[in-house]
């Protein structure tokens, strides 16, 4: 019964000021600070020092809860989203239950925010005060522990996915790869070369898809989206939605034969791992290595699914018989205790930027359909040849499309330049024709990156500084006519030029896939502005998000090449072991209860709960709040009409003693 | 199929073509930049964006004229920006400007260099520093005067007050031209007014009131 | 018996119901009239104030003052009889919360005065005459109490032992609350002399209340049907009994009208119309601002509906830049 | 629903033909327009170079009087109709910014309020090309058509500032209402990619060696795609890319003759509409015509 | 237990009066942009104080009313965009009572510049910083609420009774 947890008597609270080298007391007299607060009532202790996330500051703490008898300890410094662990952990150490402590945030609220000094010292003098005032009323309370299921979801198979998968399969965890399209392997599997060691993309990436398919520890399913998540860290409960694919997976061996079989002769649809570059048949594989080898079929191109009536020749040719045109939609419902996001990105749209004519002018393509074009498996065997079968002699690679441009996406997609430093390379290599980078800066940096663009300049590539403004097909001299001619300003040069070129490479940039904002809320994590996820501290807990137990990788947070992408997948796959073997978690003890003897079952609350973790006992006739389902957010308690719902840390004396902390002693300035 | 004739002759200040005993040295020292003049025309052109500008010569690359320009628009920010004002107000830029609103359009940044421009052709004319009987100046003053007084502007009276400012001779070259607009109708010189004409004073007079100009 | 405990009764800025209620006691009446000595009841006998005044302070055991306080001779009164009295109970809404006048706290003094005297449909006041305080008639000065700026409760003039709350407070609670003091079981001085609970543990209604309250439009009692045996919330009426301290039995709710609050918030709420909108609100079922204004705007006029009885006791206690006006 | 009619000053001289044939057409379509009442001119690009605010002063002015014009609106908003690229740009660029920077509106506002005037922003300032393709509508246009301009090739060229940067009834970098227009009225407009490129604007007159240039390479692409007539919605335009034809012969020897015609003297040929309703006799070149008129047509030419 | 008693507020203004706003912002969503804000050492006004609450659906009415009783010259509120919730409706809840209070309070004579919300996400720590100085200077030009101080001037109308009172008290007990 939490009412019955001790008050510690009479407060004797101990204070202390940080100073964070100068980052506080920079601007905040923290010295004035830690007078004042002596003057205060109930303050026994009140100290200012450099550093009191250091061992000796926390020591300093402990020493005096021990010596001075200290009941009540406030620290004013950073921002408890930061610290405030540290402290109630030194709180603890000294003898005291945790939550008798309670933090000020002078430093990203104050300091760093502020330049009059008078003005921050006020408003630190102030905050403490109200913070002073606030742990008259703290109450001692045991913090929620709650166990981690040991399984896993990784949400995309990617390059990000399938190296979380892995690493922590390999660690005898049990991981779910859920998949969208039918293969896992990502936009990586459409790539030919990687820069800049220019080794094959599929060499290094399919072993490591046969791994994911072949490993005992792994459940893969392609073709599949999580359909909704529930619970929380340790606990959650998701549903899987797998698509029909109108083929008995385990069954089916990818023999091809009911490809070959199709009465579709020819294939005829547009090939979506070819970017639309070559055709399929409506039963097909996406391509060679794809994983699973199990084929599938379009509903919107097979007839027998789309009209209901076909020879239905490929069923004769499964000897196998895993056809089934009656599959339908079927839902898996899985327990796991952590979640990894690498639902990686999507390239920009250049019909967003008319102005460079793709769609208009056939030659001009994106990077990824180049990406095909140069790779030996692509619908060309390898060939760069334009849309009419000709050979390109000059080709212009225009950096920078979607990207850096407040109209489109204002951020720099960080691998576009090493891209394009690639297909320059890889262009110029399969055609020997002239080629020209637009570039508005060139951006290397990585091991080995400034050394390939050394390279690239070398292969006599050639680099104009501007950023081109149309891509045009009027010519004002003979040899325009009838090419593709770029009007850019060479900036290095200072003039403008023209240059008559038969292919156009835009190099798109990365952004959040259209769905982010979708996937987000389903796994109630934030999105920074421009929409990729949001990272729980940009350098401190880059993979972590602020949803405990989720946790994000690859290109889903941010523009991010291969190397990069790897290296935050193992770190999140990290995090993700650090909790299972904890084997539990702590959470806040900010949970609600109902005091019985107080509620008149008047029943307001009980519809407030989005978590349903308030219920109405009939026999009683009271509600009841299930600690385990309360998350803490205290919607209730503010809504409970007779004041008879209490939220741990978050007492309403509490609050009402930070409001009048906060504006007592008004006048003095 | 259409030739470009031999480009036309790059203007004497041309930074590309230098004349042989051209020595004029290459160098700037802080002392001789101007460094209000950034914010200046940033506040004239509602061009706070202006700084923002990462020279990427989207500007130079879709204008129309930036061929003919001594300094590219790219440049003309550059130099705004660093407080090369001499040189700016100089420029044949300022007065190539056609305000087609190409570049504004175009910016990633979405500077509105227009504006700049204009804020330049202001700067530049009410300092008396565009180029000696360089005409776009002229012709903009003349107009000016002639809408100021009648309220409209009578293209006829204009040409000619423009003309005879100009080049004199320009005008015999334009008669041919003025002729046949006469002919048909399309050109008289007599001046257009409107019924109030003083309206226009007394509007441009309190417009200015506060603290004249922005 | 020679000296019966002294009780004392007086009014403020009251109806009159309160003392209507202790005639209520009926028989019981008799009880306390044996029990206890009254010795100053304005409305039903014949002491003078002066009586009161040559009384030794604290010689009365205990003073019943209803009403709130508006004028300086109810100011002058209760001063007095808390010099007089051991115990003082504000008896009823307007001395425990302010009640009804305490909705007065809207307006200036000035404003009130205008419209009773000038602006009210009934008035005919053509020479706009207005009471003054003082003014000499043949030799003789003639002065009137003059009217506070602001509204108060009991205990926001004197301090106060008990509160009896209501509107009135029902007669069960008055004879609990006079035995109580009698003999010597009162509960801790400051208490409200009621359960400490909403009204809902004691409404005849309370099992009819499904528990998802739902709200997209409110009704109001003198425009809509009632249903006499369902919740009255249940049905979009604003009963304010979740937010209100119980002790009447529903009479209210009985009487098939929704619950206004007379009893004022329990012990644990600083605020009860603050926390009955609240609760109301987040029971709102719009998503969307204007959608959610669309709803709210059946409730007309939130501060009388709120703060019914409560304005002069609230965190607000009267409309602000009053005093510019003044 | 009443336009309120600015002309501007061009369409009083050079652009004559460009106001008769946009008001023959607008009659002939039963579309009511009343020229704003002692209109002034808008200050036009030339102005804002020698002082901005007074610029804004002078375009606010007519945008007030649209707004306070009597009758026309019946609870919509006042429409202008500004046929002159740059009267319509100047107008929009002065609505835009007035309604952006408070300094600036309270400087205008303080000038309108010398001359008893005052400006909401409520009025809408309207081009020929929106109104006929969003107000009137290519079918009820193509419905009044009586002579289809069959196999004529048309380029349609909007020049720079109809589109760019404040209109929003079409796009920047590719727009479509004239030729959408134009196909209404049977004939075939050319795909080129010069649409919006600036003509040159007043540097015929400032700096010919550079003005002819940018003219002549419209004309030529128009040429190259084998248009039949370059059709245009902006005096300047109309003007440079036609009168200075024959000093292009002169300079360059390139032997253009490419009929320049205003998008409202071709509606009105559609129409059926004479000659001289549409001021085409006062083209420095013939205009285009469909072959089976062509013959009839012979004593239009200037 | 003892309650602290630092003397409360009065409400007259001190001679260079800065407004004092009382903010709750909600853990996951403004009080992250605050910390962004600080972080990315945009300066702002320094008028604002903030009280962390887990949710801008625990801000019980209540905490608003004590604040502008207590001396606030404005409170603001800053939770999760709509859908954007932690706890999936909290802010929803917060919404709908604010709109009432907002009634309130203008019914009961603070103009609506002294009370705002907010919806500020994580990520937008600019405009915690355009928030915050907007209301500032809003609360600036209408100068102090001063509740206290107001109800002190009130009360005035007691002050000689009080005191008559008191004589006689002492009268009494000598």
């Amino acid at each position: 019964m939490p009412d019955a947890t001790p008050t510690n008597g009479t407060p004797r609270i101990g204070f202390y000021v940080c100073h964070c080298g100068t980052n506080i007391a920079g601007t905040v007299d923290v010295k004035a600070v830690a007078d004042y607060v002596a003057t205060l009532n109930g303050v026994v202790v009140s100290r200012e020092y450099k550093y009191m996330c250091s061992d000796p500051g926390q020591e300093l703490i402990q020493q005096d809860i021990r010596e001075q008898k200290l009941n009540r300890i406030v620290v004013a410094s950073c921002s408890p989203l930061l610290h405030e662990h540290t402290f109630r952990h030194a709180t603890e150490q000294g003898g005291l239950n945790p939550f008798f402590f309670q933090m000020v945030n002078i430093r990203e609220n104050v300091s760093w925010v502020h330049t009059d000094q008078a003005a921050a010292t006020q408003k630190a003098k102030d905050l403490t005060r109200a913070a002073i005032r606030r742990v008259f009323s703290h109450k001692a309370l045991e913090p929620k522990r709650v166990p981690i299921n040991a399984a896993v979801l990784v949400v995309g198979g990617g390059i990000a996915g399938i190296h979380a998968a892995l690493t922590l399969a390999n660690a005898g965890k049990h991981v779910y790869l859920v998949e969208r399209e039918p293969t896992i392997g990502g936009h990586m599997a459409m790539f030919d070369k990687t820069f800049p060691t220019l080794d094959c993309a599929a060499c290094i990436l399919t072993p490591k898809m046969s791994a994911v398919k072949s490993h005992p520890n792994i459940t893969l399913w392609t073709y599949s989206e999580v359909a909704g998540v529930d619970g929380y860290v340790g606990n959650y409960k998701v549903k899987v939605k797998r698509k029909p694919r109108y083929i008995k997976e385990d069954l089916c061996v990818g023999c091809m034969e009911c490809v070959t079989a199709c009465i579709y002769k020819d294939a005829r649809f547009p090939d979506e791992f070819n970017v639309g570059l070559s055709k399929r048949k409506p039963v097909y594989i996406p391509f060679p290595q794809a994983t699973p080898q199990v084929v599938l079929f379009d509903p919107e191109t097979c007839l027998q699914l789309k009209k209901g009536k076909c020879k239905q020749t490929c069923i004769e040719a499964c000897d196998r018989e895993c056809i089934d045109f009656t599959q339908t939609e079927e839902f898996k419902d899985i327990e796991v205790g952590t979640i990894i996001l690498a639902t990686g990105f999507q390239p920009f749209d250049p019909a967003k930027t008319p102005y460079y004519g793709y769609g208009r002018y056939p030659n001009v393509y994106t990077a990824l359909e180049v990406e095909r074009l140069v790779n030996a498996s692509g619908p060309t065997g390898g060939e760069v040849v334009l849309r009419d079968g000709s050979h390109p002699k000059a080709v212009g690679i225009i950096h920078c499309v979607g990207s850096r441009d407040e109209k489109t996406n204002r951020w720099c997609s960080r691998v576009c330049c090493m891209y394009s430093l690639k297909l320059a390379h890889l262009v110029k290599e399969h055609t020997g024709a002239e080629v020209y980078n637009f570039y508005i800066d060139m951006r290397t940096p990585g091991k080995g990156y400034e050394e390939f663009y050394d390279k690239l300049l070398k292969e006599g590539v050639h680099f104009i500084r501007g950023r081109v403004a149309e891509v045009t097909d009027w010519a004002m001299t003979p040899q325009e006519e009838g090419k593709l001619v770029v009007r850019v300003e060479d900036t290095l040069i200072g003039s403008v030029r023209r240059v008559p070129l038969d292919m156009v490479i835009l190099a798109q940039g990365l952004e959040p896939r259209a769905d982010a904002q979708d996937v987000r809320r389903m796994f109630n994590i934030s999105c920074a502005t421009e929409g990729f996820f949001l990272e729980r501290h940009p350098k401190l807990a880059p993979v972590n998000t602020f949803t405990d137990g989720v946790f994000i990788a690859g290109a889903c947070q941010g523009p991010r090449d291969i190397p990069d992408t790897v290296a935050q997948a193992g770190a999140a796959a990290a995090e993700a072991l650090a909790l299972i073997d904890a084997g539990h978690m702590e959470l806040e003890p900010n949970t609600a209860y109902i005091r019985e003897e107080d509620c008149s079952g008047c029943k307001s609350c009980v519809p407030l709960c989005p978590y349903k973790a308030i219920s109405f006992l009939e026999d009683k006739k009271k509600a009841w709040i299930n600690e385990a389902l309360c998350k803490g957010c205290g919607t209730c308690v503010a809504a409970c009409p007779s004041g008879s719902i209490v939220q741990n840390l978050f007492e309403d004396e509490q609050i009402f003693n930070e409001i009048d902390g906060l504006l007592s002693e008004l006048a003095q300035v | 199929m259409q030739r470009d004739p031999a480009p036309p002759r790059p203007p004497a200040s041309s930074p590309l073509v230098r004349q042989p005993a051209d020595l004029r040295r290459n160098i700037k020292y802080e002392s001789e930049l101007d460094p209000t003049f950034s914010d200046r025309i940033a506040t004239l052109a509602y061009g706070e964006k202006m700084f923002s500008c990462i020279q990427c010569g989207t500007c130079s690359g879709t204008c129309p004229v930036s061929h003919y320009m001594d300094f590219t628009p790219r440049r003309i920010i550059a130099m705004v920006r660093e407080g090369f004002r001499q040189e700016v107000l100089n420029s044949v830029t300022i007065w190539l400007c056609a305000s087609c609103y190409s570049c504004t359009c175009e910016c990633p940044r979405e500077i509105k260099i227009t504006d700049v421009m204009y804020a330049l052709k202001q700067e530049a004319m009410a300092q008396g520093m565009y180029p000696k009987r360089f005409p776009a100046p002229v012709l903009a003053r003349e107009f000016f005067r002639g809408v100021e007084k009648t309220g409209r502007n009578s293209e006829g009276p204009l040409m000619v007050k423009f003309f005879l400012k100009t080049n004199p001779f320009g005008m015999l070259k334009n008669t041919m031209l003025a002729f046949r607009l006469w002919r048909t109708g399309r050109l008289s010189l007599r001046e257009e007014r409107m019924k109030r004409p003083g309206d226009i004073g007394t509007l441009l007079r309190a417009a200015k009131q506060p603290e004249g100009g922005r | 018996m020679p000296d019966k405990p002294k009780v004392a009764f007086y009014w403020c800025a009251s109806c009159g119901g309160c003392e209507e209620s202790v005639v209520d006691l009926a028989e019981g009446i008799l009880g306390v009239v044996d029990a206890v000595d009254i010795i100053f009841w304005p409305v039903a006998m014949d002491f003078k104030r002066s009586d009161v005044e040559a009384m030794a302070d604290g010689s009365i055991l205990v003073s019943m003052i209803n009403g709130a306080v508006r004028s300086t001779e109810q100011e002058e009164m209760v001063r007095m009889l808390r010099r007089k009295s051991q115990l003082v109970i504000a008896y009823g809404a307007c001395a425990h919360l302010g009640g009804i006048p305490g909705l007065a706290n809207q307006f200036d003094r000035e404003q009130i005065l205008k419209f009773v005297y000038e602006e009210s449909p009934s008035t005919q006041n053509i020479e706009k005459t207005y009471p003054t305080l003082k003014f000499q008639e043949d030799g003789r000065t003639v002065t009137l109490p003059e009217m506070h700026r602001l509204v108060r409760t009991l205990d926001q003039v004197i301090p106060v032992d008990y509160y009896l709350p209501g509107c009135p407070p029902t007669p069960k609670l008055l004879q609990q609350a006079l035995t109580a003091l009698l003999s010597g079981t009162a509960p801790p001085k400051g208490s409200v002399l009621s359960p400490d609970i909403a009204l809902c543990e004691e409404c005849p209604r309370k099992e009819t209340k499904p528990p998802d309250l739902s709200f997209t439009a409110f009704k109001r009692p003198h425009t809509s049907e009632l249903d006499p045996e369902k919740c009255l919330l249940t049905q979009g009426f604003l009963c304010m009994g979740p937010a209100t301290r119980g002790g009447c039995e529903a009479l209210c709710v009985q009487g098939n009208m929704p619950c206004s609050g007379c009893f004022g918030p329990t012990s644990r709420v600083k605020d009860q119309g603050a926390k009955f909108l609240s609760s109301i609100c987040s029971n709102v079922v719009a998503t969307d601002e204007k959608e959610i204004d669309a709803t709210l705007a059946t409730i007309p006029d939130p501060v009388g509906t709120f703060y019914r009885y409560g304005l002069a006791a609230s965190l607000l206690r009267a409309r602000m830049g009053r005093q510019a006006e003044v | 629903m009443r336009y309120q009619y600015f002309p501007g000053c061009s369409l009083k001289s050079s652009g004559r033909s460009y106001e008769e044939s946009l008001l023959a057409v607008l009659r002939a379509l039963e579309v009511p327009v009343e020229e704003i009442d002692d209109w002034n001119c808008c200050g036009a690009t030339a102005y804002m170079a020698v002082d901005e605010v007074q610029a804004f002063a002078l375009a606010a002015r007519n945008l007030a009087l649209a707004e306070n014009a009597p009758g026309g609106a019946n609870g919509k908003p006042a429409q202008i109709l500004a046929p002159c690229a740059a009267c319509y740009l100047v107008l929009l660029k002065t609505q835009r910014y007035l309604a952006e920077h408070a300094d600036l509106k309270q400087k205008v506002t303080a000038g309108l309020q010398a001359i008893h005037l005052s400006y909401e922003g409520r009025v809408q300032v309207r081009h020929p090309l929106d109104v006929l393709v969003n107000d009137v509508g290519t079918d009820r246009i193509a419905r009044r058509v009586t002579q289809p301009l069959k196999g004529m090739k048309v380029a349609c060229y909007y020049g720079c500032q109809v589109v760019r940067p404040f209109a929003a009834f079409d796009t920047v970098h590719n727009p479509t209402t004239m030729d959408r227009l134009v196909t209404a009225l049977g004939a075939t407009p050319v795909d080129w990619p010069l649409k919006t490129r600036c003509c040159g604007g007043t540097l015929n007159g400032t700096i010919p060696e550079v003005g002819l240039r940018l003219n002549r390479i419209l004309l030529n692409e128009a040429k190259r795609r084998k248009a039949d007539a370059i059709v245009t919605v902006c005096p300047l335009c109309q003007f440079n890319l036609e009168c200075y034809q024959g000093e292009m012969r002169r300079k360059f020897h390139d032997d253009l003759g490419l009929p320049v015609m205003y998008l409202t003297q071709m509606i009105g040929q559609a129409f059926g509409l004479s000659d001289t309703a549409l001021g085409l006799q006062r083209m420095f070149v013939p205009p285009a015509r469909v072959p089976a008129v062509q013959e009839g047509g012979k004593a239009a030419h200037a | 237990m003892s309650q602290p008693t630092d003397k409360p507020s009065n409400g007259n203004p001190p001679a260079k009066w800065e407004p004092r706003i009382v903010a709750f912002f909600c853990n996951w969503c403004t009080y992250t942009a605050a910390d962004l804000a600080g972080v990315s050492r945009m300066k702002h006004a320094s008028n604002v104080r903030i009280i962390r609450v887990m949710c801008s659906g625990r801000v019980d009415p209540q905490f608003v009313l004590e604040a502008f009783a207590k001396g606030a010259d404005g409170v603001l509120i800053g939770g999760c965009h709509f859908g954007d919730c932690h706890y999936s409706e909290g802010n929803y809840k917060a919404a709908r009572r604010i709109r009432m209070l907002r009634r309130v309070l203008a019914d009961m004579g603070i103009e609506a510049d002294r009370f705002r919300l907010e919806w500020i996400s994580a990520s937008e720590g600019e405009k915690v910083k355009l928030v915050i100085n907007d209301m500032a200077e809003k609360v600036k030009a209408l100068g102090p609420l001063g509740m206290p101080g107001q109800f002190k001037d009130f009360d005035r109308e007691m002050e000689h009774l009080e005191a008559e009172a008191g004589v006689k008290e002492v009268a009494h007990a000598g």
